[in-house]
């Protein structure tokens, strides 16, 4: 195993924050009351609770009554995707698109057993989606439309506000899967016409387990989950104070930085691509320029993901990779098969996702090792032996 | 995930490339995730005398494969074929069980580079 | 404000265990990996992740593939409700207490809205379900008993290993809220005979937010989230690991503490019930002996729980009352009322809730702060001027 | 949850108890969440020159019932008639919305109270 360790595996999850954990420490030990309480314990804390929730909708440019806070990016998905299909109360369609992360993919999916007609809406070759296609897939029935703002895998950012506009136009509800854009991108949910909008904290240097769904007011949705009423019951159960608290704090900085670190993150970002399409035989997939400011994704032709990740993490280097061979699905992702990737390709690809604290000793780093890497397993491969 | 011994022979794999004067060759491909490996066999006197391999796959199939090639040589061939992709799953001290089924590539191959050498040596396929 | 801070609240929630917090603290920094990673980070994190698992189930006699992490109370009792309901794909019968949290009484009061019928058991007026109730309530269609273990207003005690054998003996399944109870009192879910048991970590000195559904191997229920299929599908959503990790901590230590604790708390406990008993027009509420070791419930004729709850805060004395008169709904609450309380003495009822770091000091000064706030407040009282 | 001034006329609430030669009585009751209020004046020359209240309720009920005395004190019957619930929220410096449906017996109590009196004194009800 190597000495050096270089962490480029932000869009999974990232490390909290020095600030989040400072921010949280006091709520496990000192101000520990249940929000709901009536004595001065439960008031202070309900104080901050209630003070973390503006910080968040300050953060996309909502009021602070339009937060909801959840478990995660998952949660406000359900929430957002399920809620407005219960409370439609019978069979109506859905529009979204074909590259969703599966918190939206497999609701919508779900919800098709339900009864709910849905479209996947097709994505280009570099995974963008025609905001036009969404205007002439709207029917009678759509009563929502879910588009990620960007994705997890491939990095392309999506035109929103433009679907927001037809949305918008059509007076459906308009919901986006945020979690990787929050914090990594400015948003204005106003801007973006969105009528939900779901956001992770662990994707933005806070803590796990902590997520909120923007609601926008006026909104009517059915709650999901039955309990003692918190969050104007959408979302019962006692808060999650010190990770709501982590949350917006982290929040709160990871959108203060965006003017300085998005150029930065870039820069590193495409230094990393440049290095690696030296490499024979590789290709970047995703949109060249509309991506995320810390995602790389590439495919090495006549290896498989895992060996790499493998081979990678003996050098110290965490990345992921699109095929989840050792998650228990077999297939590639979705979304490699969506933007037309064959199945070699697709289980060729490897993420890397740069993030706070990467830095260009780390990519040069990246782009030492992986040569080696590549060339060995391609040694031991059956394939590409035309070269 | 992966024991010492797995990552030692993902790292380290044994008996790698092709073998120009190869007395069978074996492939063998998992459909379902893609993995794909192909098995040189030099056979003399009815004992594998040198094995190479090629593997396109996870982690647990190229270990699986490097296994493999350590476990057959020097055996004859009908020890080679008792070999089962659980004993090179076993030899490796143990797979992920959601990586099981990676290591079946292994023994799949052998058998089919033996079945590939008794058809040119002109002997039937045994039962 | 009083100089000195008694917290009586430990039913409402408590505050983390110094080794919870420690426990946690390694993953927010360092071990922050996503344990679904292929990668030595989320590898890592995997195996401490899993590591809780194991000490959660030993704490309650499950094997660890038994457990799945939520993120509370609420959420476990939804999944394990809602989750055999969808299951079942057609209205069945559900038979719970009149008694239970909101959690699974408003879960229940919306599943009727879905088609199925509830039967909503009486108790006896200390709170007391006869378990008979249950054999004669079951019919053809029953799918689901749902029974607390514990009361978490008035601390009452259900014979739930009796159910269980009821349950078990017509082969219907049977889920148990048994947050108030996990880490109190003995918990064995083999000898309750549950198919399902909910409990809450910040409950137990635990961290907020985080919670465990036992579910026994074999049940099939449906899951309600979809998403990036943690949990064995259950739940998904990257896990919390940090929460989790301080969960299962605070539950190893609150468990192994019980031989230990439980007499003292239930000592502390009596001495307060007897000294609330000695104020003119006081009644206990809840069972004498079937009590949760920390619960005292007395309702105070004339007065009304608020403004005691607010006096006592006064004092430095953090309780919490039956009356829900703050949180926007008006009436007692059910429990009350399931006991026969009438309006204005439900109204009175305050319940004090001792736990970890309460002593005989705190039990005094509530006892001698209690009458001047009492008195002082019947003085202002239109009510029982004819004593 | 409440502010200083309610806290305070909660603590120290002010002309708590009863008239005994109270020229009226109002009483008045929140039937859904089972507040109650009495109030007691003594009127001269058509200014109430003494009050008393007496409330079963929260700590918002019981500060607007302490805040309306203070403010009717002095006060002509007509001039303690255009008090209203509202006004005594406000005069407490605001009640969490939640809570402010607890203040509303307070001026009910007087409105109560004041035709209370004029029923004694034979005068009819205004308006
Ligand atoms: C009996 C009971 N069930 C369920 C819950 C809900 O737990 P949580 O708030 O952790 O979701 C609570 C506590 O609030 C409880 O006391
Ligand atoms: C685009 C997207 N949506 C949703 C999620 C789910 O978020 P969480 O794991 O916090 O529930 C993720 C990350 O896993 C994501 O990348």
């Amino acid at each position: 195993m190597s000495n050096r360790e270089v962490y480029m595996d932000h869009g999974a999850t990232t490390p909290v924050r020095e600030e989040a954990v400072e921010a949280m420490l006091p709520f496990f030990k000192e101000l520990y009351g249940n929000p709901s309480s009536v004595h001065s314990q439960g008031r202070k804390v309900r104080k901050a609770f209630e003070n973390a929730r503006e910080k968040t909708a300050a953060a996309i440019g909502a009021n602070p009554e339009e937060i909801f806070f959840t478990s995660g990016g998952t949660e406000s998905n359900n929430i957002a995707l399920r809620g407005a299909a219960k409370r439609l109360n019978k069979p109506g369609h859905i529009i979204t698109s074909s590259i969703e992360h599966h918190a939206v993919f497999d609701v919508c999916r779900d919800l098709e057993k339900e009864g709910h007609r849905v479209t996947y809406l097709p994505v280009d070759n570099m995974g963008l989606l025609d905001p036009s296609r969404v205007e002439d897939a709207i029917t009678a029935e759509t009563f929502i439309i879910s588009i990620m703002a960007a994705n997890n895998e491939i990095g392309t950012v999506q035109p929103i506000e433009e679907i927001g506009k037809i949305a918008a136009g059509h007076k459906i509800l308009f919901h986006t899967d945020a979690v990787q854009v929050v914090g990594q991108l400015p948003v204005d949910v106003k801007k973006m016409q969105v009528d939900f909008l779901s956001l992770s904290g662990h994707k933005f240097n806070g803590p796990k387990g902590v997520g909120a769904l923007y609601k926008r007011k006026g909104v009517k949705i059915d709650p999901l989950y039955h309990g003692g009423g918190q969050e104007k019951k959408l979302r019962p159960g006692t808060e999650n104070v010190p990770g709501v608290v982590g949350l917006s704090r982290a929040l709160e900085l990871s959108v203060e930085e965006i003017p300085g670190k998005k150029a930065a993150l870039e820069a590193l970002r495409d230094r990393l691509i440049d290095g690696l399409l030296k490499i024979d035989d590789v290709v970047l997939n995703g949109h060249p320029e509309k991506r995320l400011p810390g995602n790389v994704n590439v495919s090495f032709s006549f290896i498989e993901g895992e060996s790499i990740l493998l081979s990678l993490d003996m050098h110290g280097i965490a990345a992921s990779s699109g095929s989840a061979c050792s998650s228990g699905s077999l297939d590639p992702s979705h979304v490699l098969s969506a933007i037309g990737l064959d199945h070699q390709t697709a289980h060729g690809s490897i993420r890397f996702t740069l993030g706070r604290g990467n830095n260009e000793s780390d990519v040069d780093y990246v782009l030492e090792k992986i040569p080696s890497v590549v060339e060995n397993l391609r040694r031991i491969s059956p394939m590409g032996k035309t070269k | 995930m992966y024991n010492e011994k797995v990552v030692d022979h993902f790292n380290n794999p044994r008996n790698v490339g092709e073998l120009a004067d190869a007395d069978a060759i074996g492939e063998t491909g998992s459909f379902k995730c893609g993995d794909t490996m192909t098995l040189y066999l030099k056979v003399r006197n009815g004992i594998i005398e040198d094995v190479r391999f090629q593997t396109y796959g996870c982690g647990a199939a190229i270990a699986s494969s490097s296994m493999l090639t350590e476990m057959v040589k020097g055996k004859t061939l009908d020890q080679a074929l008792a070999i089962t992709n659980q004993d090179v799953a076993d030899e490796l001290g143990g797979l992920p069980p959601l990586k099981l089924h990676c290591s079946n590539l292994a023994a799949d191959a052998l058998h089919n580079a033996i079945e590939n050498y008794r058809a040119r040596q002109g002997i039937g396929k045994t039962g």
